[in-house]
């Protein structure tokens, strides 16, 4: 009965809902086994749509080539994506309509840890196979949310790949450690901030600063006067990121910065008074996405370039972004194709029981225990004005 | 004081209201109102408080709106004009109760009510007013709040000759001025007329105004109660009843 | 229009909840969730509808209620381990706190300071949410109360909703139907007629941010649930408008109009799934389309429709001897209302200066002069809408010169305004009924809860109101809006909500401006029966021979004095006073 | 040298929130209207000079100029669109919710526009450098020119004098024959033209971000309220005062408490001094 209603009411919002998954229908005319649907979560627009609008080049991507080759065991992949715009209560929503609307077999986002903290329980219940992609911690339990797989690494792979640089590449002790006054600024500074001590280190300055700050001066005088060695930055505001490396440019303090891939990006580049501000910071980044000292990426991400050719804009998003769109829906087909169907339990089976799979973004493996999927050891940090072509280099010392 | 003037009858009429419906939002105060003035006379409006005197001059100079009637000034049909294209006609509007703007000096004041005049002519023209009124001259730097009411009056009846009008519309002038003050203010008005600008005053001082008048309307509860081609045959019990609703105040000679 | 009975309103909320708890018999997840999204508003918007629509105080942020509700009710769940429904009813403890705090700017503030001042409170809250990590879990949040059976279900959640709706639908109509309600329009739209009936405006506005807050914060609980999970991002301000546009797109005070705007403005986005990234600018669009097209929102709409064409025979006569009956009994001889030696300045010019005036029960004391001789000014003073700078005033042996205006209603001092303060927008025995605020025996709460004793004051009162409208010959309409009669009915409205007050004294500021010759005999009747029957009547008015005609006495005013005081017969004999007149 | 630096933003973020309070000012003065458009002004003053001069490349003084077009124009759209059509209505209080509704729209359109990101404003002249820097000195120096514009506007021109008589008695400005509605639509365009200058000059500072509108709105009230309402020295007290609390409260309690102690000064202001400094006398009510 609820099927049928829904149906019924498609039909009435047939215009709406159709605009939204066009793109994706091209080649589904003539199949006649229904559609593997994907419902895809994500901040578009809105503020913080930039990894999203990323994401979702490599999922379109991915999509078009699957369907190109057949889809998915003749079935042809439909993605519904619905623009949360990072707001809780329409991402709360957006995943009820997908789950028991359009019944979709999958979910991919949300893209933003608030809404992917208020989603992951409501659609628990309905047993969809999930690709988190958020770096919550707390969002992989395997108790209650079965079904759920991050794809992403979580934050204390990221908090830890940056606090292992500044003390074994860095050899410093005294950081100090600035985030945003926002949801994800303040939970990740407590994180960062504990979880150095815990390795020995010594936090000698610690600061949350509104994204929305005119300035940072004050801030990185305070953190100079406390004796940092150098700073871990957490905040995925990009205005404030280059107001940081503006004031501790404008002091004429060169103390590392090292955190968020959001200092790493166009925008901040942008935003310097001076080019050589955005020397020594170092991004969370990744090994499959990052150039060698030869200036080279690893041989699978130049082989999946060579298949993206001009088919998506890598210059003005990052690679990794795109890397792990499409790697979602290649493990979506990878579960199908070995699970056997796209039931919940086959697929959860299947992904439980992969070890090593090789995807660009990184080498995945889940098991019964364990559903964080993405190794610690390919989390690298990145030089930050080092950025071509949606990659960077390696920062010193790998 | 009656001052020699052309037969009323042989002057051109300058303003013809016919019908005038106005009133403050549902409140309608005026309820089909006629009037007319013809140049260089002094008309006196009379009425009792309430009467809707002040509207009925708003209503003429534009600053509230009519809900029915027709307004001709000069030959021209003015019923929608705005207050501005009112006083650029010459039909001129000075307000009861001391309009003054308090943080500004006289002399700012002045040069306000100048606003419609060609730029070259505005200091001629103030320069008028404060020969009219030499006490504005001596205080035009004076905030006008500074000023006694009287001297507040004075300024307001100085931006109507500012104004340069062919009709100065006074509405009770005398409106807490002392006696010698009133007759100052009442003769500048006498000597406007003389040069030919037509006078419709609004008066309580139903003497003062019938001294300055050439024919006298009164004014009760929204229509005209009275109107009377000549001053100075008035009777006053006439003005008494037309005031009073009816009822003359026995026994009383003023 | 019959009196109110609990009957009525409960039966309609109830059925309209069983009706709207099918739905999830024929709906899916996401529209049982979207309903109860819909539900969970409601139970805020209902409060809020009393704070912007009935007291039209401009409380744009009360996205920060639902916030204070989600964090009472989610911390209390999940760190002191309260069963849910427990927590959800302490979310009422700190709505009223919240309530309170945003209520008291608004007894000072204007209408765009308080509009900033809320805006400011939905910011802070969510700051301090963010800021208070150890408590509120911070940025990461922390998880909503999850229900037990019944209400575990997306269903039986929906239907809790339903149950807390009905009960919030039915203290908002039982507050906004009675006393309050009729308070609270006045408040917006006459503040003076308020205080000079005797509301107690500060005390009234507390209570009912008190309430709208504990409503807002209730349905910060269930909006917890209903997310699962609460951050603070949770908490944008295009809900906060949202909410705001909701109660102005309904219509100002009405309920059907914001419980269908509600509904209306959770939908929307649902529908028009492609708009999402402008649906902000649709909400604003929305609000400026109402604002400047349709004030009065979709319940106006539906007013115009309902509204019975006015009576042919416009004004019935009036029925002085009603008018007991409006009084109901005999007012109270509380001896002789004085004026002492009494000054007033404004800015300087002094529109008192030292004047004295005794007003008798059963006596007619007219109060005339010229323009800007102090007679209203006079009026203001005896009312208490004016301090005097010198000077006493007296009611019997009390000196009630420092005494409020409310207190002063209270010892049965009314009065009318010269620009009729009414409430447009409420029906005219609706304002009559205003005027008896201090006859009613329910507190806020029992009107609330509608207990009997409510229902027995809307009775008493409304019998009172009707006496005091054939009174004035206003009985065919009582159940028209006030604002559709002409302005002299407006007058007898005023007279009439004065003499519900059971006044022993009435002042009245020129009642017979813009009356016809007819109406002012009416008047003239009117006050004649106030006479005999004991009240005290001042009348100051421009219409000298109406009040020589009906006065016993007569004071004469110029220039702040008292030129001349005495019998009607003395004061027209006296020659300074027809000077005063015609300038002699 | 930290308290040089807490002073020196403190001074020029206060500036630019003074600029927006003198644009409330000049609207408030011909239509008693407070707009919450006032804030858009200086957002869209820092987008439209980024769009002139860092996107499109033109030349500073262009670009300068057709900004503060641009504001002009926004403003004259406000008082078409949101004000005069409520000042009619008996319900005054209309103006609150139809400049609200037109802020939103603004802000929105923005967003959709230009981005949700911050971008940046480029630098005009590349005099000084750190405290020196001119997205400092440039603030405050427009906030001077500001005022004294104003000042010389109202005092010395007749439009200006006009301004101050018809916000003193508007009946009696129209009795005089002055145009009250046109000199209205002038003080919003003029008030779009301050906004927009003050969105210019502190562009750099601000950086050209859509959610500066909402943010200005409420920081460009504080210093109204506080120096009084219509007071222009009132709001560049006010704006000094703002600019220096946040960078303390920023200093001593951390970012995420600045808009909690900007919002209790703002309350407990208001609460002791409902009329601000330097605001007028309360109008009598019956």
């Amino acid at each position: 009965m609820v099927q049928e209603h829904g149906w019924r009411r498609r039909s009435v919002l047939g215009a709406a809902i159709g605009g939204a998954t066009l793109p994706f229908l091209g080649t589904a005319r003539a199949a006649d086994k229904p559609p593997v649907k994907i419902g895809w979560l994500v901040a578009l627009t809105g503020a913080n749509s930039s990894p999203g609008i990323g994401f979702n080049r490599g999922i379109a991507f991915a999509t078009q080539v699957l369907n190109e080759a057949g889809g998915i065991g003749g079935r042809q992949i439909e993605i519904v994506t619905r623009d949360t715009q990072g707001d809780p209560t329409k991402a709360v929503n957006a995943a009820l309509e997908v789950v028991s609307q359009q019944r979709v077999e999958f979910l991919l986002g949300p893209t933003n840890s608030g809404e992917s903290l208020a989603t992951e329980p409501v659609t628990a219940r309905y047993k969809v196979p999930s690709l988190l992609y958020s770096v919550v911690d707390s969002l992989v339990d395997i108790r209650r949310y079965p079904y759920y797989f991050r794809q992403l690494p979580s934050n204390t792979q990221w908090t830890e790949a940056a606090q292992n640089y500044v003390l074994k590449v860095l050899k410093a002790q005294k950081v100090g450690v600035i985030g945003d006054a926002t949801g994800y600024g303040t939970a990740t500074l407590q994180l960062a901030a504990s979880e150095f001590k815990k390795a020995g280190g010594d936090v000698v300055y610690t600061a949350l600063i509104d994204p929305n700050a005119t300035d940072a001066t004050a801030e990185m005088q305070k953190a100079k006067q406390a004796g940092a060695e150098a700073l871990l930055v957490w905040s995925d505001s990009a205005g404030l990121n280059a107001r940081i490396m503006n004031a501790r440019g404008g002091i004429g303090w060169d103390a590392p910065m090292i955190g968020h891939p959001a200092m790493g990006t166009g925008i901040v580049k942008n935003l310097l008074k001076q080019p050589s501000y955005w020397g020594k910071v170092y991004i969370v980044g990744y090994r499959s996405t990052s150039f060698d000292a030869g200036g080279q990426l690893p041989a699978r991400t130049q082989d999946f370039l060579k298949l993206v050719g001009d088919k998506v804009k890598l210059s003005d998003t990052t690679l990794w972004w795109v890397a792990c769109g499409y790697d979602s829906v290649n493990l979506i087909k990878w579960a199908i194709d070995h699970g056997g169907s796209s039931e919940p339990a086959a697929v959860k089976r299947a992904w439980e029981s992969l070890t090593s799979y090789p995807g660009i973004f990184g080498d995945y493996g889940y098991s019964a225990t364990n559903h964080n999927g993405y190794p610690t050891a390919e989390v690298v940090m990145n030089a930050a004005d080092s950025f071509k072509n949606g990659a960077y280099s390696l920062a010193p010392g790998y | 004081m009656p001052i020699s003037a052309p037969e009323p009858a042989k002057r051109e009429t300058l303003l013809v209201a016919r019908g005038i419906v106005a009133g403050y939002g549902k409140l309608s105060v005026l309820e089909g109102v006629d009037i007319e003035v013809r140049a260089g006379e002094a008309v006196a409006l009379l009425g009792p408080n309430g009467a809707g005197k002040s509207t009925l001059l708003s209503a003429l100079s534009g600053i509230i709106a009519k809900s029915a009637g027709s307004v001709h000034f000069a030959g021209a049909d003015v019923t929608r004009a705005t207050p501005q294209q009112a006083v650029r006609a010459g039909l001129v509007h000075v307000l009861e109760g001391h309009h003054v703007f308090g943080p500004l000096s006289v002399h700012d004041n002045l040069l306000l009510a100048a606003f419609n005049a060609p730029p070259g002519e505005r200091a001629a023209r103030i320069e008028e007013a404060y020969e009219a009124f030499p006490e504005m001259a001596e205080r035009r730097h004076l905030r006008a709040s500074a000023l006694s009411g009287g001297q507040q009056q004075m300024l307001v009846v100085a931006q109507g000759i500012v104004r340069r009008p062919r009709l100065l519309m006074l509405d009770e002038p005398s409106a807490g001025l002392s006696p010698v003050l009133v007759d100052r203010v009442l003769a500048v008005a006498a000597a406007m007329r003389a040069r030919g600008v037509s006078i419709l005053l609004v008066e309580q001082l139903v003497e003062k105004a019938l001294g300055l008048a050439d024919r006298v309307y009164v004014l009760a509860r929204g229509r005209m109660a009275l109107v009377s081609e000549s001053a100075a045959g008035l009777a006053p019990a006439a003005i008494e009843r037309a005031y009073l609703g009816g009822e003359a105040l026995a026994g009383v000679q003023p | 229009m019959k009196a109110p009975t609990a009957l009525r309103p409960a039966a309609t909320i109830i059925a309209g909840a069983l009706l709207l708890a099918t739905l999830p018999l024929f709906l899916n997840d996401y529209w049982v969730h979207i309903a109860t999204l819909a539900g969970t508003y409601w139970v805020l918007v209902s409060g809020l509808d009393l704070v912007v629509g009935y007291a039209g105080m401009l409380a744009v942020g009360y996205g920060g209620m639902l916030a204070v509700g989600a964090y009472t009710a989610s911390v209390l769940a999940a760190k002191a381990g309260l069963d849910p429904l427990l927590a959800l009813a302490c979310c009422t403890v700190t709505g009223v706190i919240a309530g309170i705090i945003v209520g008291i700017p608004g007894l000072r503030l204007t209408s765009f300071y308080f509009a900033m001042a809320t805006l400011g409170f939905a910011i802070i809250v969510t700051q301090v949410a963010l800021a208070w990590g150890s408590l509120t879990g911070g940025g990461i949040g922390l998880a909503a109360p999850a229900y037990a059976d019944p209400f575990a279900s997306t269903g039986g959640f929906y239907c809790l909703v339903l149950i807390i709706d009905a009960l919030a639908t039915w203290l908002v109509w039982n507050i906004a139907s009675g006393n309050p309600g009729r308070a609270l329009i006045a408040v917006r739209d006459a503040d003076v007629a308020a205080e000079a009936v005797g509301v107690p405006i500060a005390r009234l506005k507390l209570s009912v941010f008190a309430l709208s807050g504990a409503l807002g914060s209730v349905a910060g609980g269930l909006f917890a649930t209903a997310q699962s999970y609460i951050t603070p991002d949770a908490f944008t301000l295009d809900l906060s408008v949202l909410f705001f546009i909701a109660v102005l797109i309904g219509g100002r005070g009405r309920i059907v109009g914001p419980m269908i705007g509600t509904g209306l403005l959770t939908l929307l986005p649902e529908i028009a799934a492609p708009l999402v990234a402008w649906s902000a600018f649709v909400y604003a669009c929305l609000l400026l389309v109402v604002v400047l097209l349709a004030p009065g929102g979709i319940a106006e709409l539906l007013e115009r429709l309902r509204r019975a064409p006015p009576p042919i025979d416009r004004m019935a006569g009036p029925e002085p001897e009603a008018m007991s009956a409006a009084l109901v009994s005999a007012p109270r001889a509380a001896g002789q209302l004085a004026l002492a030696e009494v000054s007033r300045a404004f800015g300087g010019v002094r529109a008192l200066d030292g004047i004295s005036l005794t007003l008798a029960p059963g006596t007619v004391h007219g109060l005339i002069g010229p323009n800007g001789s102090g007679k209203t000014t006079a009026l203001n003073i005896l009312s208490g809408f004016y301090a005097v700078h010198s000077g006493r005033i007296r009611l019997g042996e009390a000196d009630i010169t420092r005494t409020s205006v409310q207190a002063r209603a209270a010892l049965g001092i009314a009065r009318t305004f010269q620009t009729p303060r009414i409430l447009g927008e409420a029906s005219v025995i609706e304002n009559v009924m205003l005027g008896a605020w201090r006859h009613a025996a329910a507190s806020f709460g029992e009107v609330a809860l509608g207990l009997p004793r409510f229902y027995r004051d809307e009775r008493a009162l409304r019998a009172q109101a009707m006496a005091a409208l054939a009174t004035v010959g206003l009985a065919a309409w009582a159940n028209a809006r006030a604002d559709r009669l002409q302005h002299s009915e407006q007058r007898f409205l005023e007279i009439a909500r004065a003499l519900a007050m059971r006044p022993g004294f009435v002042l009245l500021d020129e009642p017979a401006a813009g009356l016809s010759a007819a109406e002012i005999e009416n008047l003239g009747a009117i006050i004649a029966e106030m006479r005999r029957l004991g009240l005290g009547v001042l009348l100051v008015e421009h219409h000298a021979d109406f009040v020589f005609r009906i006065s016993d006495q007569v004071t004469v005013l110029a220039t702040g004095r008292v030129l001349a005081a005495g019998t009607p017969a003395e004061i027209r004999a006296h020659r300074e006073v027809v000077h005063a007149y015609l300038g002699a | 040298m930290i308290w040089a630096s807490i002073l020196v933003a403190g001074i020029a973020t206060g500036a630019v929130y003074a600029m927006i309070g003198l644009a409330y000012n000049v609207m408030y003065s011909t239509s008693k209207v407070m707009s919450f458009t006032a804030g858009m002004l200086g957002m869209l003053g820092s987008v439209f000079g980024a769009l002139f001069i860092g996107v499109l490349h033109w030349p500073v003084a262009a670009g300068f100029v057709a900004t503060l077009a641009v504001g002009g124009i926004f403003g004259w759209i406000t008082e078409r669109l949101s004000v005069r059509p409520v000042l009619r209505n008996i319900d005054k209080h209309l103006y609150v919710l139809s400049t609200l509704a037109l802020a939103l729209m603004v802000q929105q359109l923005a967003a959709i526009e230009w981005g949700t990101e911050p971008r940046p404003f480029p630098t005009l002249f590349g005099i000084g450098h750190d405290l020196t820097s001119e997205q400092y000195w440039l603030p405050v120096i427009a906030c001077i020119i500001a005022a004294a514009a104003l000042e010389w506007f109202y005092r010395g021109t007749l439009a200006g004098r006009a301004f101050l008589a018809i916000s003193e008695d508007a009946r009696a400005a129209l009795a005089l024959g002055i145009p009250e509605r046109r000199m209205r639509v002038l003080s919003y365009v003029l008030s779009g033209v301050v906004g927009a200058f003050a969105g210019f000059v502190g562009g750099e500072l601000l950086l050209a971000f859509f959610a500066n509108g909402m943010m200005l709105t409420f920081y460009g009230f504080i210093p109204v309220a506080i120096g009084g309402l219509g007071s222009n020295r009132g709001a560049l007290v006010g704006g000094l005062v703002l600019g220096l609390i946040q960078q303390a409260a920023n200093y001593w309690f951390g970012g995420d408490m600045v808009p909690v102690v900007a919002f209790a000064v703002f309350i407990a202001i208001l609460l002791a001094m409902p009329r601000g400094l330097f605001g007028a006398a309360a109008q009598r009510r019956v």
